[in-house]
């Protein structure tokens, strides 16, 4: 069940892709690029116990879709959460980086963006495309998308709806609870009043708005303020963190894809760099050997 | 002295991984081993008494049950691990143990110790918080009673020369720290941020006078060695709480940097200071301990009774030596760790923060556990700092 | 059962009322004097060691601590909360610390005191005036406040040696004489600090007040080990900070509590219990839960009177100060009494932890107590480290069952009051079988 | 003696039984959902029916657990602590300790001789320690709950479990996947993980024998297995673990009627 987007058309003379691939705990996400930086394919799957271990497979997909063999892949990076576990990537770069690089693409004047993904949530101070400082949280799943994941499940309710939702509620409710677990058991409370859905589902997203608000506020926010991470598709959350920050946040039209996205870009540039240098791209060995293991996996 | 297989960086793993091992030789040989907490139980006092100074560590790798039954879980947890350790038994090779006023848990936890694990011999050293005159008196008393109960205890009185020998063996001991830590400078290093762990732990588990021989075996095949770390894009200082485990570093080191200095209490912060010989040593010992080890559970001031106060020259005056430190080893990025709940560190962390930018020194701040698994999310942020940095 | 029942479980002490109006005047007379440009000294709550010579010389003393309590029971802490994670303190530490971080990053951003600050808002210090009594944040906090203002710090140093340690020749007289020559060196820095010059009659006269304040306190908490226990744990906390901070006009104080005394004569004489048919006698252990206080009348209708509370704001016991002629020595000998006060019983009975752990032991003796309610203060280590132990210690030395109910010094809503009932009818059952065992044991209770 | 109804409304499942003369005569067992105040009726509904009985012949019904407030029909709830030991003692006399594994909390209760509780402690604030950890990691895994135990047994190596968190443990737990570790090794790893914090527990209360599990946690084999090894005796565990509490509740009422009152014994709140 792999969402596909192919935004171009594969363009003839471009001979050299690029793959960025982010393995994050929730989802997976791939974007190819050429090599003007253009965005020939992404994928996104969910990541799941079983598709960690099939991370090429996702990448086939995603070749697939671009009617790319992994061959003409000059370099792929991973990020995210299991980005050691890729045996195909040339090179690891974390998601910091990444999404500070995908979303200056995007963006050119950010310079202080937020990531909510499914299992931490980071601000990234970013000057002229560059990271300059960060906050993460870890640890507690509240205030980030497993908070959301784990508690739509008792609403009843898709991930995908809640943001609009929340945008029919009267009353927000407060939510008290710091542990997603206890907050789970708050929201059955409140549904055994009989709390309309959409005042709590507003609570949550504020939960998480106060929470990772919160944290951002250590980088000394400055607009332009980007919004990313799976969490952003969210409008309930995008709302609410508007509220907290009192600022105006803006959202990529694709905002699971900036971590892909900036990890294909950077391999882009550290190949054209090796090029423009004369040194070697990568280890050809390793390379070899890898891609082999690719494609007999695929065939 | 029993014949020691191994030798060097090879014994000090050894070592590392077994720690009681000498000890319990020692105790076996008749001896006594005694454990201590924290850095202001006196080692020259131990071995002018010829008594085996043993640290007392936590385990990172095992998780903490028994502490659980005294301790409350919102405490530093490597107190908690300690203590666990205790509960369990690792430490009952002790003839006694020393405890001090570390911090408050520390404080609290001595008590605790002492009413649960019910050792023959106990002493606990309350360290002054503030440096002034009257606090190093205060201190020097103190170490006086502890003479006295050791004197008790073993049935010697202690001669002023014996403990001159004691500051002199333990001084050397410093200086040769300092020498391995000297070998830390070069680029590459030639000891790792992991190694350096496993030789300071091992010198904390065994006499003095062995971890000197020990020492002096691990600089000679450090400089002649070709296996040492290899050259890595990133040189760290690593600040903050006690890691008497290479799990932390050895995420780090794996992430693209060497550690390549640290100020730590299993590390500089413990060796560095010298003693001063003085003419009663105790002067010495008290200043050397109470003033010279710069640990943030100690309070100081720029400039004793000075009704101003400046910012940036107290942070100088509190910090300054790292500044140094990142100069000498050219240390590109700061790693402010601490574990959770600490709150000495975690007072002096924003500070410490503003003066490593104010010199302009890359620096981020990770808190952890205690725990070899929940390193994991560290090690993005990690990672991400030293691609930060460039 | 009707309304009119349930408001008479609990019986308040009439004298109270007049204390504490005048703890809370005390509280608007010191911000107003502040605000009037009086010097003010930010201090720790240091139990009577720097407070009187504060006091002597003129300076006006606003607590942190205190006003941490005060933000939080306003339901303003959080806003302070928040900017004190977000000037990059870890959260874990102490809530009055991380509020009084968050409010003077507030205030210095401004230049001025906020204007929605509870209570008037704490104006900018003098002088910062940390205490090494108890825990670490009573050291560091102050210090890192050095980020937001220019006023000095001072540490005042209180040894804290161990139970048997501070039984060894010499070592409370060193104590105290390392006390005087730090307190002896305050007063030097405050006159250079303030240009101005101790009134050493005005300490001495001071001294003598408080060290009479807390021997009268002390008495009337005597009066509570008789039953019914005469005056419950709400009038303690009601009445106690006229000790503790010391808060008001010591003459004034002195009075109320004189008058305080008389009430409580009186009701032992008379037999009036604080709580109608006093069935369980409890210890509470730490701050209540400002928020919830109304459990104390549900446990008062099911027959609980709270008889004692902890150590740390309780008066020192007693000793005789008469021979003492240097008042700060007095001081000091005193604030050492407060903290070592219990040490010789504790080391009778081979309790290490002299203070914290300990008294809860003689006085759930003492005060004959089936029972103990422990609300840790998830923040404060302080409050929270030594429960476990006393839990332990109280159950197996003295067959009493104790709670722990959690809560929080600054997010009080951590404090779950349903939760907290849902146990307290369980200890009803542990209290009435550990009765059963102290009486089959012989205890006298 | 007459018949009473004694409720459960956990967090995760709702559970009632007819008692009579301390002895259940019917079980029932629904999801809680999200409704307490529906669920409590639907169960009472549908346990008449299981038993064949009426409203009519139910003299008195008591309620415990988390929703216990929501049970429209009962004037009393009552400590679950209390239920658990009551139940228990109804079914093995001879316990002092139980073990509650129940979903959000988990909780370590000693009695003496009587059956009456003389010490508890409770693990909760953070899902790790009970049967919400296992929930959160067999959903990962995609495993149902009934199987996780028997399937648990059959490993030969279990994972660490590190974090402190129910729900990181599931972002663990996909890592270990993904380094190659069986659904086996993982759900083996959770028991252990719980069954220290269960020994954690034990410790702080002080054990005697002998020793109970109760609570849905008893349904998990790998589960009491764990604790067993890591406590190093036999559990005792009833047919219906799961349902201690709401049998705990109904002898209550009967005890309060056996002391002459028509109220449960004490150690009850009337339901307003
Ligand atoms: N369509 C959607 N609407 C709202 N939230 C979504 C949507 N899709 C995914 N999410 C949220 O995004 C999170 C995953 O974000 P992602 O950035 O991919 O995280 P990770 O990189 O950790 O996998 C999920 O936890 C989910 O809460
Ligand atoms: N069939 C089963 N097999 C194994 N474990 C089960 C089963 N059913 C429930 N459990 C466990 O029991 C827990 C619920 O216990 P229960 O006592 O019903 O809790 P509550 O009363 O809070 O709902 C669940 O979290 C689950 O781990
Ligand atoms: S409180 Fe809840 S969400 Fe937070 S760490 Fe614990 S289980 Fe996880
Ligand atoms: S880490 Fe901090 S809390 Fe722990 S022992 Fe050290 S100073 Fe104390
Ligand atoms: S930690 Fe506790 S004792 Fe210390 S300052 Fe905070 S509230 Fe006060």
């Amino acid at each position: 069940m792999h969402e596909v987007f192919r935004d171009h058309p594969i363009r003839e003379g471009s001979l050299i892709y690029f793959a960025g691939i982010d393995l994050g705990s929730t989802m997976t996400k791939v974007v190819i690029v050429d090599r003007d930086g253009k965005t020939l394919s992404s994928l996104v799957g969910p990541t799941g116990a079983e598709h960690r271990r099939l991370a090429n497979k996702v990448m086939a997909d995603a070749l697939m879709r671009a009617d790319l063999s992994f061959d003409q892949v000059s370099y792929v990076v991973a990020t995210g959460y299991g980005r050691i576990n890729i045996p195909f990537a040339d090179r690891q770069i974390t998601e910091l980086t990444c999404h500070a690089k995908g979303i200056s693409s995007l963006f050119p004047g950010v310079r202080t963006a937020i990531d909510i993904g499914g299992q931490d949530a980071k601000g990234l101070k970013i000057r002229n495309g560059k990271l300059i400082d960060f906050v993460m949280n870890d640890r507690c799943a509240a205030g980030t998308g497993r908070f959301l994941d784990v508690l739509v499940g008792t609403l009843g309710l898709r991930i995908d709806e809640l943001g609009e939702i929340s945008l029919r509620a009267t009353h927000k409710l407060p939510i008290s609870s710091t542990c997603t677990v206890f907050a789970q058991m708050e929201i059955m409370a409140w549904l055994s009043q009989g709390t309309p859905l959409p005042d709590i589902v507003a609570g949550l997203h504020d939960a998480i708005a106060n929470r990772v608000g919160k944290m951002v506020k250590k980088l000394k926010i400055e607009p332009e303020v980007v919004f990313t991470g799976g969490v952003a598709k969210n409008i309930g959350v995008v709302n609410a963190l508007q509220e907290y920050l009192g600022l105006k946040v803006s959202v990529p039209a694709e905002p699971l894809l900036t971590g892909a996205l900036g990890a294909a870009l950077l391999g882009k540039e550290l190949t054209l760099k090796a090029m423009a240098e004369g040194k070697p791209i990568h280890e050809k060995e390793l390379r070899l050997a890898e891609s082999t293991f690719f494609h007999t996996e695929n065939h | 002295m029993t014949a020691k297989g191994k030798k060097g960086f090879a014994r000090a793993k050894e070592l590392y991984q077994d720690r009681s091992q000498r000890a319990k030789e020692l105790k076996a040989e008749g001896k006594k081993v005694m454990g201590y907490f924290c850095l202001y139980p006196v080692l020259e006092l131990f071995t002018a008494f010829d008594i085996v100074p043993y640290r007392i560590l936590g385990d990172m790798g095992e998780p903490i049950t028994k502490a659980d039954s005294c301790l409350p879980t919102i405490v530093c947890p490597f107190i908690r691990s300690a203590l666990d350790l205790g509960l369990k038994g690792k430490y009952d090779f002790f003839d006694g143990v020393v405890m001090c006023h570390s911090c408050e848990v520390g404080e609290k936890a001595a008590h605790i110790w002492r009413i649960y694990m019910d050792p023959s011999y106990y002493h606990f050293l309350d360290t002054p918080h503030t440096v002034h005159e009257p606090a190093q008196q205060q201190f020097k008393g103190q170490l006086e009673d502890f003479q006295k109960t050791l004197e008790a205890l073993t049935g010697k009185k202690l001669s002023a020369g014996k403990l001159k020998d004691a500051v002199d063996i333990c001084n050397q001991q410093r200086v040769l720290v300092r020498e391995l830590y000297d070998l830390r400078k070069s680029d590459p290093p030639l000891i790792s941020g992991t190694e350096i762990i496993e030789v300071m732990v091992a010198l904390m588990s065994i006499p003095v006078n062995e971890g000197n021989a020990l020492l002096k075996q691990i600089i000679d095949e450090a400089r002649g060695r070709t296996d040492g770390p290899q050259k890595k894009p990133h040189r760290l200082l690593l600040w903050g709480t006690v890691i008497d485990n290479t799990a932390l570093v050895e995420m780090i080191e794996n992430a693209g940097a060497n550690v390549v200095m640290d100020d730590t209490c299993v590390g500089s912060r413990a060796y560095f200071p010298m003693v001063e010989p003085t003419e009663n040593p105790l002067d010495g010992l008290s200043r050397r301990y109470l003033v010279d080890i710069k640990c943030p559970r100690t309070f100081r001031e720029a400039v004793y009774g000075d009704p101003k106060k400046h910012y940036i020259k107290d942070l100088e005056h509190r910090f300054g030596y790292l500044k140094d430190y990142a100069r000498e080893w050219n240390a590109d990025g700061v790693i402010l760790q601490s574990v959770r709940y600490c709150d000495i560190h975690g007072y002096d962390t924003p500070g410490l923060s503003d003066y490593l930018n104010h010199i302009g020194l890359p620096n981020i701040y990770i808190e952890h556990d205690y725990s070899e698994g929940a390193l994991a999310p560290l090690r993005t942020r990690v990672q991400g700092f030293l691609e930060l940095i460039g | 059962m009707s309304e009119e029942k349930k408001k008479k479980a609990m019986n308040r002490l009439k004298t109270m009322y007049p204390l504490r109006a005048n703890i809370d005047q005390a509280y608007e007379r010191s911000v107003e004097a502040t605000k009037a440009g009086k010097p003010t000294a930010w201090s720790m709550v240091n139990w009577w060691e720097a407070d009187p010579i504060l006091k002597a010389m003129d300076i006006e003393i606003v607590y942190p601590e205190n006003y941490g309590a005060v933000c939080a029971a306003i339901g303003s802490a959080q806003k302070y909360l928040d900017r004190s994670d977000a000037e990059g303190f870890p959260t874990h530490m102490c809530g009055y610390a991380r509020n009084c971080i968050g409010y003077t990053a507030e205030m210095t951003e401004l230049g001025h005191i906020p204007s929605d600050a509870p209570m008037g808002g704490m104006s900018n210090p003098i002088l910062l005036l940390s205490s090494g009594a108890l825990c670490d944040a009573r050291i560091k906090w102050f210090q890192s406040l050095g980020r937001y203002l220019d006023a000095p710090v001072w540490t005042v140093e209180l040894p804290h040696p161990g139970v048997e340690e501070s039984q060894m020749p010499g070592v409370r007289e060193k104590s105290i004489q390392f006390m005087v020559k730090e307190l002896r060196e305050l007063v030097a820095f405050l006159e250079r600090l303030t240009g101005r010059k101790m009134d050493w009659a005005k300490l001495e006269e001071i001294t003598d007040d408080l060290i009479e304040i807390n021997r009268i306190w002390y008495e009337i908490n005597e009066f509570r080990k008789v039953r019914p226990c005469p005056m419950h744990s709400r009038d303690f906390w009601s009445c106690m900070n006229a000790s503790l901070y010391p808060a008001g006009d010591p003459k004034v104080s002195l009075k109320l509590y004189r008058d305080m005394y008389d009430e409580v004569k009186d009701r032992v004489a008379n037999k009036i219990g604080a709580v109608e048919n006093e069935k369980y006698r409890m210890v509470f252990g730490e701050l209540p839960p400002w928020h919830a206080l109304k459990i104390f009348d549900e446990l008062a209708e099911r027959g609980w009177n709270f008889v004692v509370e902890s150590w740390a704001y309780h008066a020192p016991k007693p000793i005789d100060y008469a021979k003492i002629s240097d008042p700060l020595e007095r001081v000091a000998t005193q604030t050492y009494q407060w903290l070592t006060g219990y040490f010789p019983d504790a080391l009778k009975e081979k309790e290490y932890m002299g203070y914290f752990a300990y008294p809860y032991l003689e006085w759930a003796r003492t005060y004959q107590c089936d029972g103990a309610l422990f609300h840790p203060l998830l923040t404060c280590r302080t409050a929270t480290n030594h429960l476990i132990l006393a839990q332990d210690r109280l159950l197996n030395k003295l067959h009493v069952p104790s709670l722990i109910a959690e809560g929080d010094i600054v997010d009080l809503k951590l404090f779950d009051y349903a939760d907290t009932m849902r146990k307290a009818v369980v200890l009803e059952e542990m209290m009435d079988h550990y009765k059963k065992v102290r009486q089959e044991e012989g205890f006298e209770w | 003696m007459a018949l009473i109804m004694g409720m459960d409304i956990g967090s995760g499942t709702s559970k009632g039984v007819i008692v009579r003369n301390r002895k259940p005569i019917a079980y029932h067992l629904l999801p809680s959902g999200v409704d307490y105040r529906a669920v409590a009726q639907k169960l009472r509904e549908e346990l008449l029916a299981k038993a064949g009985l009426s409203i009519a012949d139910i003299a008195d019904t008591i309620a415990t657990g988390h929703g216990a407030g929501n049970v429209a029909f009962s004037r009393h709830r009552v400590s679950d602590i209390l239920c658990c030991a009551r139940g228990i003692t109804s079914i093995f006399p001879s316990v002092r300790t139980i073990i509650d594994v129940q979903r959000i909390s988990t909780q370590v209760i000693r009695l003496n001789a009587t059956g009456h509780v003389i010490n508890f402690t409770i693990n909760e604030k953070c899902a790790t320690g009970s049967g919400c950890f296992l929930d959160i990691i067999s959903h990962v895994l995609q495993i149902d709950l009934k199987d996780a135990g028997p399937l648990s047994l059959g490993s030969g190596n279990p994972v660490t479990f590190t974090t402190g968190c129910a729900v990181f443990g599931e972002s663990e737990a996909i890592s270990r996947v993904s380094e190659g570790a069986s659904k086996e090794d993982i759900l083996a790893g959770v028991h252990r993980a719980l069954a220290n914090k269960i020994s954690t527990l034990v410790d702080r209360v002080g054990l005697e024998m002998d020793c109970a599990m109760s609570g849905g946690g008893g349904l998990n084999i790998g589960l009491v297995e764990s604790v067993e090894k890591k406590l190093g005796f036999k559990l005792l565990v009833s047919e219906q673990p799961q349902f201690i509490n709401a049998i705990g509740a109904a002898i209550m009422a009967e005890n309060g009627v056996e002391m002459g009152g028509s109220l449960p014994e004490p150690g009850s709140t009337i339901i307003t």
